[in-house]
């Protein structure tokens, strides 16, 4: 039984990783486009971010269930389901997306349904038909987790610095950048993001390091 | 006459000017982050080329019927992802009963490339400017030659990269994005706008 | 006594880094005081925010990185210097001080700070002001005309002829006023007979090299006088652009910066050559009045391939002459034998 | 300021007071008991040529220029039927004359060893090769036409001048280069069967009180050497061999001084020699006499990405050290170019044993 819960806990701490230090976005560099172009106020942010949940979770738990088809059937039908599912699950996405903030998909555009094709799940549901089911919806929770955490950050620092204002009210920032709300600044803060995440896990990698020499000591 | 000069211009502001991945960072994964390798990569650029061309042909071809159906706007980008799944199901049977062995090594490569925001892009861009087939058909091309000619572009700033002393923690991804950044700032000048997604 | 950390060569050059980018901000000095005499004080002290704004970054970035800011490292002041000219005398401070902090973090500690710098520093940092406010950036004050050192200019602003070229109109300014430079343009680089005394000064003290001045302006007189942007006689159009035009001021400093250049002197010219054609590209289908920044951007992409390619081309020419001398020496020693 | 079109640079020679001064002799052993025994004649017009070659080979000559023995030279030479034979007085590098000065100094035996070397060749055409840039203000000696008869020719251009003396001397056919001195010494070896048991060196630098070229026994100090020729104040550091490609000497109580040490500099060390981050600028590139790139070569070593070098072509670097010289940021790329090639060898051998 204890044997049993170690490898729970440890499964358990493998997906949390993917939150941090395996971020989707900012380590492993899947799905940028829409988090590059889209997220240049919170509205499209958040917008992103739930398309992204109603997409990769159904996906990946059906990847979990398409495992079980005989072996016979070939990959690609697989990965044509998923499509489907994926196409499907816009629907939804759309109208709960109306509910928030009426004009989200005029400002987001095409961008709104690219998130639905992103790498994400099409790296990850191959991945996912050997787990069961439990897991993938897990590591599906996770990675939306860690994709609405960077695109967040990215989106809310591009518009306090382009338009000064948080979810459309105004702050009492004095400077204004207009350009950061274009394509070419959301690549900038897209890497510096990046590279901020990379040193914060670097950091927090040395104190750990530190605190389990100083526990070694302890024990000894 | 006419046409000859329209595709050329259209052709030319598809690479130059909106350029897919530097003005929309349409496919920004499989040019920095895919592990396919340089000659890998550019083979991946042919086969997108390839989907873009057709499923913007396709589109161009549905215009007249997707224009109709304006007061269906959710059904349009479902049409979309459909569409592309049922080339992704040809042409993967296509090669599954012909040149298998092929097919077993690059089929993550042919995923990524129907799958793919660049593909949705051109569709969407079709149906959106209102195209004809013709015209779908070049901005096609134009986007997969763009993402081609970032490729290019984006070989020559990492061996460049390879030889500055870059900080830690802008090693690698994070550099690259801010090089292919300061590009799309560079392509700006010509844009001059934010475009219309 | 003894040290053993001296290396090969025991007698060195005089002139260091710091005299290298001296020559550089003395080439700088006149222009600041034509904006001066143009514009007044507020031409100085955009000048001093800037530098100051450069130097701050480039320490701060210095200490983030963990290494040692170094007083007589003077690359980031040339960056501010040279960043202000370009825009005009009545833009807001933090325009400019928010362009050169993009400038130095973004552009030049990204890629590795001093000599690694892969784009250039200030033509990035003009590129993005020139985004982000075009309206404060391309307005310029009427010259002689006292601006107020703090606080908003009450000045009239209005577009230059610059301008009017890029809409396709010939300015109606007679030639005396544009060649002493009394006209409306950006605050530094108007008179273009200084900036040539600037590319001589440079040129005879080795900070550039000849080779990228030399093919980019032979290419952009061409083409100015071959292909008019608008409907006047070849010579007449090329002193509009020339005066106008900021790719005079580019060629001589943002073109030469030392990190992007590349080092071969075929490379050079090619170099030359390339941000000259991508600036008249620019010039006839860019959205913007000056765009020399942006074709410059486009051109130091392409800095490191040239270098590479010529590399290539005389490794060939060099297996080629040694293939003909050996043969040349056999045939000798034939001879004798 | 680097050349528009001509490549390597422009170097203040400082080599005045040295030139001027006449040869001394500073010996710390019986000189006049070194000789070989041998039955050949004392005096070179009834030797054959294969004779001299054998009495260069008695005598142990090591030629200065490149430490390769006298008799391999002129036998290897006689082999390869060389039409010109050129003693190589070319001192380009600052402070060094230890070529010139003894062949102003003792013409006869320099033109006389000259003479014998070209015998032993089979007798092609004989000249002298001085540098000509000799641009000191100071300057008082006046390098004549010629020397006993034998024609001296004067390398031009600027300061790598080595690579140079072949083309100037390939129109009249194929050429070899011979140290003066060691032609000097086969004078002595023909004519008084004497060994070589001595060797030119120039003792100069900027702590020396009065600089000079000393005709030396192989072996001596260079401290012994500074006691003859007085020391201003305590150098900085000690450098061996030339200005430009030199070593410094880590221990100049006890580093023999040899034939093919050419100087014994005392040079002041300047603090403020800063070293500054490479910028980039692309002068050692200008001035290259290899027309290599060291910005790029410097710039993977320092990487450590040893094996993009081959593509740049670094085996051919010829350590003339002018990039180290113009850099501005004063960056050693010679030095960084020497330890990478060191680094380069100590690695070849591996690949031949896994293969």
């Amino acid at each position: 039984m204890r044997q049993e819960q170690n490898t729970v806990k440890k499964n358990l701490r493998k997906e949390l990783d993917l939150i941090f230090v395996q971020n989707p976005v900012l380590v492993t560099g899947l799905a940028l486009a829409p988090a590059v172009v889209g997220s240049f106020t919170m509205k499209n942010g958040v917008g992103l971010c739930l398309v992204f949940g109603m997409v990769t979770i159904p996906v990946l738990v059906l990847a979990s269930f398409l495992g079980m088809l005989p072996e016979k059937v070939p990959q690609y039908v697989r990965t044509m389901a998923c499509a489907l599912l994926a196409a499907l699950m816009l629907i939804p996405a759309r109208m709960l997306a109306a509910q928030i903030a009426p004009n989200l998909f005029d400002s987001l555009g095409m961008y709104f349904s690219a998130v639905a094709l992103n790498t994400v799940w099409l790296v990850r549901a191959p991945l996912c038909q050997e787990k069961k089911t439990l897991w993938s919806l897990w590591e599906g929770v996770c990675l939306t987790v860690g994709f609405s955490l960077c695109v967040m950050a990215v989106s809310t620092v591009r518009e306090l610095l382009a338009y000064g204002t948080l979810w459309g009210k105004a702050t009492a920032l004095p400077l204004k950048f207009p350009a950061v709300a274009y394509v070419f600044a959301g690549f900038i803060v897209v890497g510096t993001a990046a590279a901020v995440l990379r040193w914060c896990v670097d950091r927090c990698h040395d104190i750990l390091t530190l605190i389990r020499r100083q526990q070694k000591k302890w024990r000894a | 006459m006419g046409t000859l000069v329209n595709i050329f211009t259209l052709l030319l502001t598809a690479l130059v000017l909106e350029n897919a991945v530097f003005s929309r960072a349409l496919d920004i994964t499989s040019l920095l982050v895919l592990p396919f390798g340089k000659r890998g990569l550019r083979l991946f650029g042919m086969i997108l080329t390839g989907t873009t061309t057709i499923a913007s042909l396709i589109a161009g071809l549905l215009n007249p019927l997707l224009g109709r159906w304006e007061n269906v706007q959710y059904l349009r980008p479902v049409v979309y992802i459909v569409i592309l799944t049922l080339l992704y199901g040809c042409v993967c049977f296509l090669l599954n009963w012909r040149k298998r062995d092929w097919f077993s090594g690059h089929h993550s490569m042919i995923t990524m490339a129907f799958f793919n925001c660049a593909a949705y892009g051109a569709m969407a861009l079709t149906v959106y400017s209102g195209f004809s087939w013709l015209e779908s058909a070049v901005s096609g091309l134009g986007i997969g030659l763009s993402f081609l000619l970032a490729l290019f572009v984006l070989e020559q700033g990492r061996r460049c990269m390879s030889i500055c002393n870059i900080p830690k923690a802008f090693r690698g991804l994070p550099s690259e994005l801010v090089y292919v950044g300061l590009i799309s700032l560079s392509l700006y000048g010509l844009v001059g706008h934010q475009l219309a997604a | 006594m003894l040290q053993y950390e001296q290396k090969a060569p025991y007698v060195r050059n005089r002139d260091s880094a710091f005299t290298f980018m001296m020559d550089v901000v003395i080439a700088l000095l006149p222009l600041y005081f034509m904006a001066f005499y143009f514009y007044g004080f507020r031409a100085l002290m955009m000048g001093l925010f800037s530098v100051a704004a450069a130097v701050v970054s480039d320490v701060v970035c210095l200490l983030l990185e963990g290494k040692k800011p170094y007083l007589r490292d003077i690359s980031s002041v040339v960056i501010g210097m040279i960043l202000p000219l370009m825009m005009s005398a009545a833009t807001p401070y933090y325009v400019v001080v928010s362009a050169e902090v993009f400038a130095v973090v973004f552009v030049k500690h990204v890629f590795g700070g001093v000599g690694q710098s892969v784009f250039n520093p200030a033509a990035a940092g003009f590129a993005f002001a020139a985004a982000c406010w075009p309206s404060q950036v391309f307005s310029y004050p009427a010259p002689f005309s006292s601006l107020e050192v703090f606080g908003p200019v009450s000045q009239t602003l209005s577009n230059g002829p610059s301008w009017n070229l890029f809409q396709g109109g010939v300015p109606t300014i007679d030639v005396l006023d544009l060649l002493l430079g009394k006209f409306m343009g950006p605050m530094g680089l108007t008179n273009i007979l200084v900036l040539a005394t600037c590319l001589f000064y440079l040129l005879f003290r080795g900070a550039i090299g000849w080779q990228a001045p030399l093919s980019f302006f032979a290419i952009m007189v061409t083409a100015m006088l071959c292909f008019p942007r608008v409907p006047e006689s070849g010579p007449m159009s090329l002193v509009h652009e020339a005066t106008t035009g900021m790719w005079v001021f580019g060629g001589i400093f943002l073109l030469n910066e030392p990190g992007t250049l590349p080092k071969r002197s075929s490379a050079r010219l090619a170099y030359g050559a390339l941000a000259a054609v991508f600036t008249i590209l620019f010039q006839r289908f860019g959205q913007m009045e000056q765009t020399f920044a942006f074709a410059l951007l486009l051109t130091n992409v392409f800095g490191f391939t040239l270098d590479r390619n010529s590399e290539r081309l005389l490794r060939q020419l060099r297996r080629a002459y040694l293939a003909t001398r050996t043969k040349h020496s056999e045939k000798k020693s034939a001879q004798r034998a | 300021m680097a050349g528009f079109f001509t490549r390597g640079i422009i170097l203040e020679q400082r080599k005045e007071p040295a030139l001027r001064r006449k040869l001394r002799t500073f010996f710390n052993a019986n000189y006049a008991g070194m000789l070989f025994e041998s039955d050949f004649p004392c005096d070179g017009a009834a030797l054959a040529g294969e004779q001299i070659i054998e009495i260069a080979r008695l005598a142990r000559i090591v030629d200065e220029r490149d430490g390769v023995l006298l008799h391999e030279k002129l036998e290897k030479a006689r082999q390869m039927g060389i039409q010109v034979v050129v003693g190589d007085a070319i001192d380009d590098e600052p402070y060094v004359s230890s070529q010139m000065n003894p062949m102003l100094f003792l013409p006869t035996e320099a033109a006389e060893g000259l003479r014998l070397a070209a015998k032993a060749v089979g007798n092609p055409k004989i000249y002298f090769a001085v540098y000509k840039n000799l641009n000191d203000m100071d300057l008082k000696t006046k390098i004549p036409k010629d020397i006993n008869g034998v024609e001296i020719r004067r390398i031009h251009g600027r300061y790598p001048a080595e690579i140079r003396t072949m083309d100037t001397f390939d129109k009249d056919g194929f050429a070899m280069l011979v140290g003066v001195c060691s032609l000097i010494h086969l004078y002595r070896a023909v004519y008084e069967h004497r060994l070589q048991s001595t060797c030119f060196v120039t003792v100069a630098g900027d702590c020396v009180v009065n600089p000079m070229n000393l005709e030396v026994s192989i072996g001596m100090t260079p401290t012994q050497l500074f006691e003859r020729c007085g020391l201003a104040e305590d150098p900085g550091y000690v450098v061996i061999g030339g200005s430009m490609t030199g070593t410094v000497c880590e221990d100049p109580d006890s580093y023999p001084v040899g034939t093919m040490s050419r100087a014994v500099l005392a040079l002041r060390d300047e603090e403020k020699k800063r070293r500054y981050q490479c910028i980039g600028c692309g002068r050692c590139v200008e001035v290259c006499p290899e027309s290599l790139t060291p910005f790029y070569i410097n710039r993977y070593i320092e990487l450590g990405k040893l094996e993009e070098l081959a593509f740049y072509d670094m085996h051919r670097c010829i350590g003339c050290g002018t990039c180290s010289y113009v850099c501005p940021a004063k960056v050693d790329i010679a030095d960084n170019i020497k330890t990478a090639r060191a680094e380069i060898e100590r690695r070849r051998p591996v690949a031949k044993e896994a293969d």
